[in-house]
């Protein structure tokens, strides 16, 4: 048995509509015999049949379109009864073809987004490719170049004079490292880096602590009243006032809000690095940008977007270059006190021990009142005890009037 | 509402918070967040999904009612009839 | 033992088995091309046998000679081997062109066979220039340039009979006039329809004939062909012929009525040869049997050739866009 | 030191069909008025007299008839001289061209190569107007299989005919009318061209002027004037357009760092882009500039001379261009 398939009449053929059969099944078929009338897209043609047999049955019906290749009929061929039926050859081409389909699918959407990863703000410098290649090998750091080329661009020349100035510079002086722009974050070196961190803060900032113990009644109340007439989703939690709070008093002690970059440059920015602490260990600490203009409503909706991102691991490099001074809260159910490790280049760190009732004195009298221990660790080089004890002081001034946050 | 259903719920939401755990394994008497070391903003997000999922909203006052798995399933229980 | 038609019988069988295998050859091309073996165009000339078959046998190994796109015929006729034609059709590199012209451009140096030239009459020039060089040389060949009556309505015809004549140099040029360029008749293509009377008016002798009919299509391509060659001057010999196919594979053949095609299959120039081979005793039916058995065998060598035919390196792709051995 | 001798660029390129025509007896010049007229900017003057109206034939206004015929002696044995008038008439042949000389080598497998030579002139005249105008050597140094030459100075007028002809490829040649009375002063001795190989006809180290064509005597007289200023310019003269040689430029670029190409032909898509695409695929990590090119104006060339001058590079444009990449 073989099966008569769609016949390619021109490799700008890919289908044909069946019109009319010309032969009944039964029918004794002879080369040249026309079986059929196929619509093509030039018109109608007849198929011609170039083997001897008998016409077994049809595959198809009139009015059916097929692409070319396909089986239309089925014929027993003259002489012989039973034939295993001949392997397609359009089958084994498309089968062929297939992985390298899939292998085309996949390429493009992964370099496209590799592409977008690496271009992300990479700052522009106008420089010939000789003059770069040149600098690159002496070790030139081109920030520091004015072009004289076309538009500004920096060119040879420009680079060998450079070199020339650079000879005459004492050595040893290092070149700040360019901004990393590492995007999705390996599960391992999170703790590597961390302990990078650490340690250098450990070795390079010569730490003060200073602790303040504040009042929360004021706070949870306010908390507990807006709350109450909100949907769970909406709900703000206790960490959400203390940013706000932190954020607020840098106001009147903008020193802690910096970085030490062989001396103290404060930013005007506030940008509030967050601790979040992974199930699997080690921690990330985005930035809550601009948080001194947001709401505590604005904060929280930073917060649902950002901390289920940062478990994922899937923060933007900026998102964890950007802070400014960093917060470390441990909740309801930690520790009272927590004195943290101040992340460089950054200056100072808060931390929020648990919320806790306590025995305390309120307006002469001994009462039981929820409070919270803050504890601010900050860079002796930068700044000193006074600013700190001003900074807590304005905290708890914050605290008490949740109202104005 | 049945009381297995409001179970597997709870469970199924907690293995969403605390993936690497095994909720089933807690006593009905235990804190559960101090026992799979769940934070406070992991905390609300599992309210916030109860909700979802259940119909259910809980007032903070009577967050100090869920803070076990047989205290939350009784309130959830009672609060659903 | 030649007839009135100089014909003996050993040239008889030739001339009747040449016809069969061009037959036969372009049917199994065709049945091949549905089977996507052969791809690209793929022009057949059934219809047509008698006039390659004519005018091939009166030259001389040495002369040259250029054909169209629709050539395999053609080819056979020069004595290219029937599995090399058809390796070229599988685009195969056992064939003539090692596989890189396909159905419309074989090519044999060795036969002296041009093409296979699929630009319609851009190979009219090529044939005046070729005739021109024997001139030039000395050399006593002729060139034979086959075409179609669509051609003579292209600039270049004209310009090569011009200069033909004018250089007076040894070409026949031979019309297949099968009255279609592609789907449109010759009536609406030409003003003078009579395409011989074209030659005249650049001073080239012309005649048309039966293209239908192999035995008046030898005695006028012997005469033409001796008059070439004993004159060194340009010929145009028109064949008036017609194809029973249609112009390509795809093609819906809207342009002309079956009733037309049944009529001129009525005058297919190979059983005509044939049943005036057996009245003549030029030869036998059993002979005839035999020719058609080795015709089968011949056909299926040629098809096993192009399969078992292998593909071109693609690190060949860019060899021969120059010679290999430039002139330093 | 050898003898020089003062001649003009007119001259200089009859000298090399003489020479060609000495050399070789298969060698003819065909063409429209290369006999009687004396060729039609006076090129082969007196040729027919020397040699005759077997090697120097008038041909009639037929370029695709004639350039075929050329093509077809050529795969007979011949080695013509094809003259077409000028590039303006160049399109009418281009079939001929492009599906026959450059194509027949690759599509018969490598049997039928085309030693055929075409000569055209080209470039603006002296106020010629738009349809006598043409710079079309991109147009034909886009075709694989061909090999495009371009005439820039009187040396290669004199010498690159022979290496021509003695190539088994077509090869054009594109000579310029605006240069024929030119008088320049070369080497009695100087030998044939390389027609491989582009010129450095100035060296320099500060920027590589890379030209071919009517831009060579340009680009000299602009490197001249800025060498008064301290800038040292090296010009080459790509002499070849296809095959590119692009070692010789890729090298100069790399000394120099910066490059400035200049062609009258029209600035876009142009053989100055090509040059331009492989500077940066083959040494963008040597360039201290940007890639500059001066082209021609993209306008059908008008007929009033300062609007002819105004469309294609003037020594000043290259002098002007060549200091605002070097001072910017």
């Amino acid at each position: 048995m073989t099966d008569f398939l769609m016949p390619s009449l021109g490799a700008d053929m890919e289908a044909g509509t069946l019109v009319q059969w010309k032969k009944k099944p039964g029918d004794q078929l002879t080369p040249g015999d026309i079986i059929a009338e196929v619509e093509t897209q030039k018109g109608l043609i007849e198929i011609e049949i170039f083997e001897a047999g008998i016409l077994e049955s049809y595959l198809i019906e009139e009015g059916d379109k097929v692409p070319v290749g396909s089986p239309m009929a089925r014929l027993r061929p003259e002489g012989s009864s039973k034939k295993t039926p001949e392997t397609h050859p359009i089958q084994e081409k498309s089968q062929a073809s297939k992985p390298l389909a899939a292998i085309s699918e996949k390429t493009p959407s992964e370099s496209s987004s590799s592409q977008k990863k690496t271009s992300e703000e990479i700052p522009r410098i106008k420089i010939s490719p000789l003059a770069r290649s040149i600098a690159e090998k002496n070790g030139i750091d081109l920030s520091s170049i004015t072009g004289s080329g076309e538009g500004g661009a920096i060119i040879k020349a420009d680079v060998e004079k450079a070199m020339v100035a650079k000879a005459g510079e004492p050595a040893g002086k290092e070149t700040r490292e360019a901004p990393s722009t590492a995007k999705t974050i390996p599960q391992e070196s999170i703790r590597t880096a961390v302990a990078a961190a650490m340690s250098r803060s450990n070795r390079e900032i010569p730490h003060y602590y200073l602790e303040k113990r504040i009042d929360m009644l004021a706070a949870m109340t306010w908390l507990q009243e807006v709350n109450r007439q909100r949907k769970i989703s909406e709900r703000l939690l206790p960490v959400v006032l203390f940013i706000k709070a932190v954020a607020k008093a840098l106001e009147s002690s903008p020193e802690l809000n910096g970085i030490w970059d062989n001396g103290l440059q404060i930013q005007n920015q506030v940008n509030i690095g967050f601790v979040i602490s992974l199930r699997a260990g080690g921690l990330l600490v985005p930035a809550i940008r601009d948080a001194d203009l947001k709401s505590p409503e604005e904060i929280m909706a930073v917060l649902n977007e950002l901390i289920p991102r940062a478990r994922a691991l899937k923060l933007r490099s900026s998102e964890l270059s950007d802070s400014t001074i960093t917060i470390t809260s441990l909740g309801e159910n930690g520790a009272d006190k927590v004195f943290g490790v101040i992340y460089p280049p950054q200056v100072a760190i808060v931390g929020f021990g648990s919320i806790i009732n306590e025995a305390v004195v309120h307006e002469g009298m001994l009462a039981i009142r929820p409070v919270v221990h803050v504890s601010l660790a900050g860079d002796h080089r930068a700044t000193d005890g006074l600013s700190g004890s001003r900074f807590l002081e304005a905290l708890n001034n914050n605290l008490q009037n949740p109202n104005a946050l | 509402m049945t009381r297995e259903h409001i179970q597997s719920t709870i469970f199924e939401l907690l293995k969403k918070t605390a993936p690497e755990t095994d909720p089933h394994s807690l006593r009905p008497d235990e804190n559960i967040r101090e026992a799979l070391n769940i934070d406070s903003f992991d905390a609300l997000q599992f309210l916030v999904a109860l909700n979802e999922k259940l119909g259910i909203d809980i007032p903070e006052e009577d967050y100090s009612k869920t803070t076990t798995l047989g205290s939350l399933t009784d309130y959830l229980e009672q609060r659903s009839r | 033992m030649k007839n009135k038609n100089n014909l003996d019988p050993e040239k008889a069988e030739k001339l009747l088995f040449q016809m069969l295998l061009m037959r036969k050859f372009e049917e199994k091309s065709a049945e091949l091309y549905t089977k996507e073996k052969i791809r690209g165009f793929l022009h057949l000339y059934i219809g047509e046998e008698a006039v390659a078959t004519g005018i091939i046998q009166a030259l001389k190994p040495e002369d040259y000679i250029l054909a169209t796109y629709r050539e395999h015929a053609h080819a056979l006729a020069r004595g290219v081997d029937a599995g090399v034609i058809m390796a070229e059709m599988y685009g195969k590199q056992e064939g003539c062109s090692r596989g890189r012209g396909g159905s419309m451009h074989l090519f044999d140096k060795e036969k002296n066979f041009f093409g296979g030239n699929a630009i319609v009459s851009g190979h009219l020039p090529l044939a005046t220039g070729m005739a021109l060089a024997s001139k030039k040389l000395k050399r006593d060949n002729i060139t034979v340039c086959f075409f179609g009556e669509g051609a003579a309505a292209e600039g270049e015809f004209h310009e090569a009979l011009n200069l033909a004549s004018l250089w007076k140099v040894p070409v026949l040029f031979v019309c297949e006039n099968n009255l279609y360029a592609m789907g449109t008749a010759l009536r609406y293509t030409h003003a003078v329809q009579e395409i011989e009377k074209k030659g005249p008016a650049y001073g080239i002798e012309s005649k048309a004939v039966d293209g239908m009919d192999l035995l008046k299509l030898m005695e006028a391509a012997n005469k033409a062909v001796e008059q070439v060659r004993s004159s060194g001057e340009p010929y145009l010999l028109v064949c008036n012929t017609y194809r029973f196919r249609a112009h390509s594979m795809f093609d819906a053949e809207l342009y002309r009525d079956k009733t037309e095609v049944e009529k001129w299959k009525k005058r297919d120039p190979i059983p005509k040869f044939r049943k005036y081979l057996l009245k003549e005793n030029l030869i036998s039916e059993a002979k005839v049997q035999e020719l058609e058995k080795r015709l089968n065998t011949e056909i299926q060598k040629a098809v096993d050739l192009a399969e078992a035919g292998t593909w071109e390196a693609k690190e060949e792709l860019t060899r021969f866009v120059y010679s290999e051995n430039p002139v330093s | 030191m050898s003898e020089l001798k003062k001649i003009t660029y007119r001259e200089a390129l009859k000298a090399g069909i003489r020479e060609a025509l000495l050399n070789d007896d298969r060698v003819f010049l065909m063409g429209e008025d290369v006999g009687r007229y004396g060729g039609a900017f006076a090129v082969s003057k007196s040729l027919l007299e020397e040699f005759g109206e077997d090697r120097i034939m008038d041909v009639p206004l037929s370029e695709s008839g004639f350039v075929g015929a050329g093509i077809g002696a050529s795969l007979a044995g011949m080695k013509p001289i094809v003259e077409v008038m000028t590039v303006n008439f160049g399109l009418l042949p281009m079939d001929q061209i492009v599906n026959n000389a450059a194509t027949l080598l690759h599509m018969s497998g490598g049997q039928l190569n085309v030693p055929v030579v075409i000569r055209m002139s080209c470039g603006i005249g002296k106020q010629l107007a738009a349809q006598h105008s043409h710079s079309w050597e991109p147009l034909f140094a886009h075709i694989p299989g061909l090999v495009v030459v371009s005439v820039g100075t009187h040396e290669d007028a004199r010498g690159m005919l022979h290496t021509a002809l003695e190539h088994p490829d077509p090869v054009i040649i594109f000579e310029y009318t605006s240069m024929l009375n030119l008088e320049a002063e070369i080497q009695i001795d100087a030998g044939h061209t390389d027609i491989s190989r582009a010129k450095v006809r100035r060296e320099g180290k500060d920027i590589s002027i890379i030209t071919y064509g009517i831009g060579v005597y340009k680009a000299l007289e602009a490197a001249k004037r800025l060498s008064e200023q301290g800038i040292d310019a090296e010009v080459i003269d790509l002499r070849v357009l296809r095959p590119l040689d692009e070692d010789c430029f890729i090298k100069s670029v790399s000394k120099t760092h910066r490059a400035l190409l200049v062609e009258e032909a029209w600035a876009s898509v142009n053989i100055s882009s090509e040059v331009s695409a492989r500077i940066m695929e083959n040494a963008f990590y040597e360039l201290d500039a940007p890639v500059k090119r001066l082209g021609g104006s993209e306008v059908p060339i008008p007929y009033p001379l300062h609007l002819e001058n105004a469309s294609v590079p003037q020594v000043e444009d290259i002098e002007n261009a060549v200091i605002k990449i070097l001072r910017p």
